[in-house]
């Protein structure tokens, strides 16, 4: 057992994962001899060399495109995109040719695109951006993310050993968050959601970065006697919503939670989902917490911008209060 | 290359003796165009009578196909566009399985790693950048084999077109860009595509470029063999322009007639790849009207052995086209989602 | 009063935008010379010239980026993408800039981005794409998309006139759909949705293909003695929720139909919304009518993709007979 | 431009005879780079002292900034990637505006119709796009104005990069290119970057591109001129790469020590772009050091009003930095989402 950061465990999954197969590449801008703006393949150029792990020109759609022949090749790439705001750039390779390659041509395209994402880092433009519903509604992509550092390191392994191209976003707010832990971490299976925190009340469901202000908000209505039941979906395609379901016979009450902005974002197909589903048993509607249907705002006012705890327990209270 | 003449094309002899071409070879070009050609005939008949949504014809660029195929080993990787129809034939994929694509049956047709032929790449300029990933391989893996990437004129405008340069110039990739510059993108002439010079724009990639006459079958045979030699040695990519025609319109959707003379076109036909290399096979007696007669027989044959396989395609089961190659490993929902559409066919199905 | 098909109608419309204003350019790939691959702007460039009307080289970053100089210079350009499919490698200057230059630099960017979209023409791969729900969930756009010919020539006028970029999705199905209309039509405003059928038990709530299917669904039902109400967003952003709550205020019921994916496609935030709004009077779950969570499939099969009457009628009955 | 040597400098004489330079505008050149030079540090010193959330040096590349700047006309348009704040000092913007970005108040900070100043562009090469498409708008009205579009050595790297270029070829628009190579895109070096030479691209474009010495003011001021010239004239596009080199960090956030060695920094430390200017103007009298004195003196005292501004820019009200700048003409629904939020605001807006 050691404490460990989340980027730390995402640096410690890459490294078992070359070291377990030696089809596995790591590239993309500054991902070798730097290390990565963020650190996560931080001494791996150097351990693997530099056809293993190595840095590119300048030019996403390329890595994403050349990643899509390697691994028609036989290899296993784990592209890096630098910030979730340039991967616009790589999207026709992505939704015309990642998402479609083996439904056109029965090969596998094992590929895992990694991509930190969401905001609260006071950042400029472009480097705050929450993109992840633009590919869950792509089908032919798996899309996960991991809120804690077990998961990123057990997430990115199933990843990285799964048949399909995923989207790994990491939540780069988190990045140095800790936790104790025993690396390698077992088997964290795609497409099984996680009960963060049990309660009675109220379901609320996060993803990524928001799964620790889910909790922070669990922890808060715990002292107003408001029980939140946290769940960390991990894995958004394919979505678990039996483990979601199953809460809400619980609780007949649920808040989804992310930093993308509401409208049209991934919230809205757990809401419509839940709420054709639990129609039955729901007694209040569907709140979603998120980000306002703005572009992403300068680093001064994103707390306004971003769910927060008052939020998810004002949502939360709205829902136990309906009549 | 450096006996290129100032028209992009190789003296015969030169051709022949760099390329190591014997009679057989001579012959087998002759065979593939007019092979490919005919087929690609029948498949616009074949639209015409409304068996296949969609036909684009190569009518042409037979020479480019066939002596780019041909000068390649057989396990070197070939990334098409969706115009490389006659490099498919070359490569023993059955042509009427390739239409069934264009029949609305299928996204693709053939195992592409039994033919190392991958799939027709429809979004333009998209496929390089698969093939420099796959040359990348090729070199992580010392392997032999080297890349040819397919695309036309107007794709060098993509954007993805010059990452795909940038990236095989600096990884230094064994691949073979051909172009072929067949003067159109739809009804845009290549004056308005680009003010430059497409081969000219390697030297900024650094590896070289070269502009030859893509309707001289030898000499695209000579140059590609040499470049992908040049890629398979680890000396790096190769950019040709292969310039040729687009005899026939863009796809059976399109009429050229609103955009373009009838002038241009009778003025490339003089330089038909086909009947060129015939009138030169015939007077240096590599061939005979016997033999000549007996490809086009053959042919037909294949024509008439594609069209019959064609319109007597059976429909897949829909679950299977829909479902089954969406995700290599499903998940549960996938699968339940499977189950609940194939559940609605059940009577049909 | 003549007979009048949506593709001639969107005609009218640009030419009547062209002689209107001379700051208005129309350009792209192969719509100059050619006309268009769908002839829509068949004798535009004859009509206005070279400089108003152009063919481009094939590039769509470079259409939408250049679209974005030119408008930030004065012009109201009107660029084509040629098909839905190939919207992809513009996706970064539309949603990096085109959503975001005006919040960035305080500058208007009048900017209508035509798609032609949707399946239903037995077209090859990357043909048929709904893309829709990518740019709805993306802040700064709007994204419109009529079902008739004369809300084409209304709304196309619209957002033309509009000062911000306008994503304006043609169904490509339909442009041969002749209505008798007398040109010009008046003031079809962004931001309105229609009431294309009253009915009183169940709303069907379509847009651009779809509706001319939800109008047969709600003729065949009829003959069952189904009430459907039709109701045609034209304005996927901003959205009409009005129209559509008090729609539901009368049926209580609702159906949602569209051809992308249902999983995260629009009909998401509609239902997510409509079940939030609408929570003490909706009667049975929101039911979406949409294509399959697949890659849209060869053209053979895309009948048993999209959504039809059948389906429409089918979620119609489970919505009437929930209980 | 023949004049260039091949280290790409062109003799001053000459510079200053093409560009029609006078003492006052010589000097202004030194002023300029002086003043932006302090401001630079003045931020990068704001920046470490918590006042700014980043910050992305510009050490080393002055001569490049001011003298493209200054060879333009004031109303010509300017494009800037992330780097270009000596380029928006030059054009009168208030450096403390242009820091707000970085402090995170604000995503633009001036309004580039006055300065003809675009806002920084972050997504590496998009705002190539911006200029090109500006210059044929300029084309269009036939106006006298010309653009001038910066972008890095990496930004070269990108399909809009590519995309840009072909269409100003095609369009024949009154744009000039500005690369300032400095040799790094963060810690990518220029041979990582590409195996050609950038400015050589620019023939496969159909257009002229010209490698010069982006650390001398007098070569920049007169090779900018000339080619805006030329734009101005209705001949086109030209490619300029400024051969330069980045001394500081890629931005405060980045640790340049992980990548790269001190000796190349100390090679290139005596090609110092004010250093020797300086001394060139001393030696030819064009300056003497009371003048220099003054010059610093401006220079810290822009740098302090710069700082001052700064620290004590009020914050503007959320509501308006929010919502009032997403659509111009904004909706219903969106006004009221608006004031929903401004209503969850009110005690504290
Ligand atoms: C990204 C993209 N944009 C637009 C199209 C539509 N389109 C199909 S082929 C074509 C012209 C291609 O011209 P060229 O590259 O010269 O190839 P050719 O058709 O002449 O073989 C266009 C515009 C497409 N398939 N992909
Ligand atoms: C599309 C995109 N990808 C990645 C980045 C992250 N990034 C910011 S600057 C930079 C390097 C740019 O290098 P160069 O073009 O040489 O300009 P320089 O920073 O040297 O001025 C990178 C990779 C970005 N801003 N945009
Ligand atoms: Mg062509
Ligand atoms: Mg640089």
């Amino acid at each position: 057992m050691s404490t460990v950061t989340l980027a730390k465990a995402l640096n410690a999954g890459l490294r078992d994962a070359l070291a377990a197969n030696p089809r596995v590449l790591l590239f993309g801008e500054d991902v070798g001899r730097l290390g990565g703006v963020f650190r996560v393949t931080d001494g791996l150029q150097k351990e693997f060399g530099e056809e293993r792990v190595f840095d590119t020109p300048l030019a996403e759609s390329a890595i994403i495109g050349t990643a899509i022949g390697l691994a028609l090749r036989g290899f296993r790439p784990v592209p890096e995109i630098q910030f979730d705001g340039f991967v616009y750039p790589a999207f026709n390779q992505i939704v015309s040719h990642a998402a479609k390659y083996h439904n056109r041509s029965g090969m596998a395209l094992p590929l895992t695109i990694r991509i930190p994402y969401g905001g609260n880092i006071g950042a400029v433009e472009h480097h705050s951006e929450s993109p992840e519903a633009y590919f869950t509604h792509t089908p032919g992509l798996k899309v996960v993310t991991p809120a804690t550092p077990a998961d990123a390191y057990g997430l990115l392994r199933s990843a990285i050993d799964d048949e399909d191209p995923v989207i790994f976003f990491e939540p780069k707010a988190r990045y140095w968050q800790k936790d104790e832990l025993e690396l390698p971490v077992p088997h964290v299976p795609i497409g099984q959601a996680r009960i963060a925190h049990e309660g009675e009340s109220v379901t609320v469901i996060a993803y990524g970065p928001t799964v620790e202000t889910a909790l922070q908000a669990a922890k808060a209505g715990e002292a107003e006697g408001l029980s939140l039941e946290v769940i960390d979906l991990r894995s958004l395609v394919p979505l678990d919503t039996e483990t979601l379901l199953a809460s809400l016979h619980k609780t007949h009450r649920a808040v989804v939670v992310h930093e993308a902005p509401v409208f049209g974002g991934f919230g809205a197909e757990i809401a419509a989902r839940l709420s054709h589903d639990a129609f039955d048993f729901l007694e209040a509607p569907v709140e979603r917490v998120a980000g306002l249907n703005i572009p992403y705002p300068p680093s001064r006012f994103e707390k306004l911008y971003l769910p927060d705890v008052d939020r998810i327990l004002e949502a939360a209270d709205r829902v136990v209060a309906y009549a | 290359m450096a006996q290129l003449n100032p028209e992009g094309t190789l003296p015969p002899a030169v051709a022949i003796e760099e390329a190591g071409l014997d009679r057989a070879r001579l012959v087998d070009l002759y065979r593939w165009m007019v092979v490919i050609r005919r087929a690609d005939a029948e498949a616009l008949n074949l639209q015409r009578q409304g068996e296949l949504g969609l036909w684009g014809q190569f009518l042409g660029q037979e020479a480019a196909q066939v002596g780019a195929t041909l000068a390649l080993h057989p396990d070197d990787w070939i990334f098409p566009s969706y115009r490389e129809f006659g490099m498919g034939m070359c490569r023993g994929i059955d042509p009427a399985a390739m239409l069934y694509l264009f029949r609305g049956l299928t996204h693709g047709g053939w195992d592409p790693a039994s033919h190392h032929f991958a799939p027709l790449a429809i979004p333009v300029a998209s496929q390089v950048l698969h093939a420099v990933g796959y040359a990348l391989g090729c070199k992580f893996d010392h392997s032999s084999q080297v890349v040819l990437a397919c695309f036309g004129d107007g794709a060098t405008s993509e954007g993805d077109w010059h990452e795909g340069m940038n990236f095989a110039g600096v990884f230094k990739c064994p691949v073979v860009f051909l172009c072929q510059n067949n003067h159109w993108a739809i009804s845009v002439p290549l004056e308005k595509q680009t003010a430059g010079r497409i081969a000219e724009r390697a030297a900024g990639y650094g590896f070289p470029g070269v502009r030859i006459d893509g309707n001289d079958v030898l000499t695209v045979y000579a140059v590609v063999r040499a470049a992908a030699e040049r890629a398979r040695r680890g000396d790096g990519p190769t950019l040709i322009e292969a310039v040729t025609y687009r005899m026939g319109a863009h796809s059976s959707a399109d009429d050229p007639t609103r955009y373009r003379s009838d002038d241009q076109l009778a003025a490339w036909s003089p330089r038909d790849p086909i009947v060129r290399y015939e009138a030169w096979l015939l007077a240096e007696g590599h061939l005979d009207d016997a033999r000549a007669g007996a490809i086009r027989a053959e042919a037909d044959a294949v024509a008439q052995t594609m069209r019959t396989k064609l319109v007597n395609a059976p429909v897949p089961p829909p679950s299977e086209v829909l479902f089954d190659r969406v995700y290599t490993s499903p998940s549960r929902t996938f699968q339940a989602e499977r189950d609940e559409f194939a559940a609605t066919l059940e009577p049909s199905e």
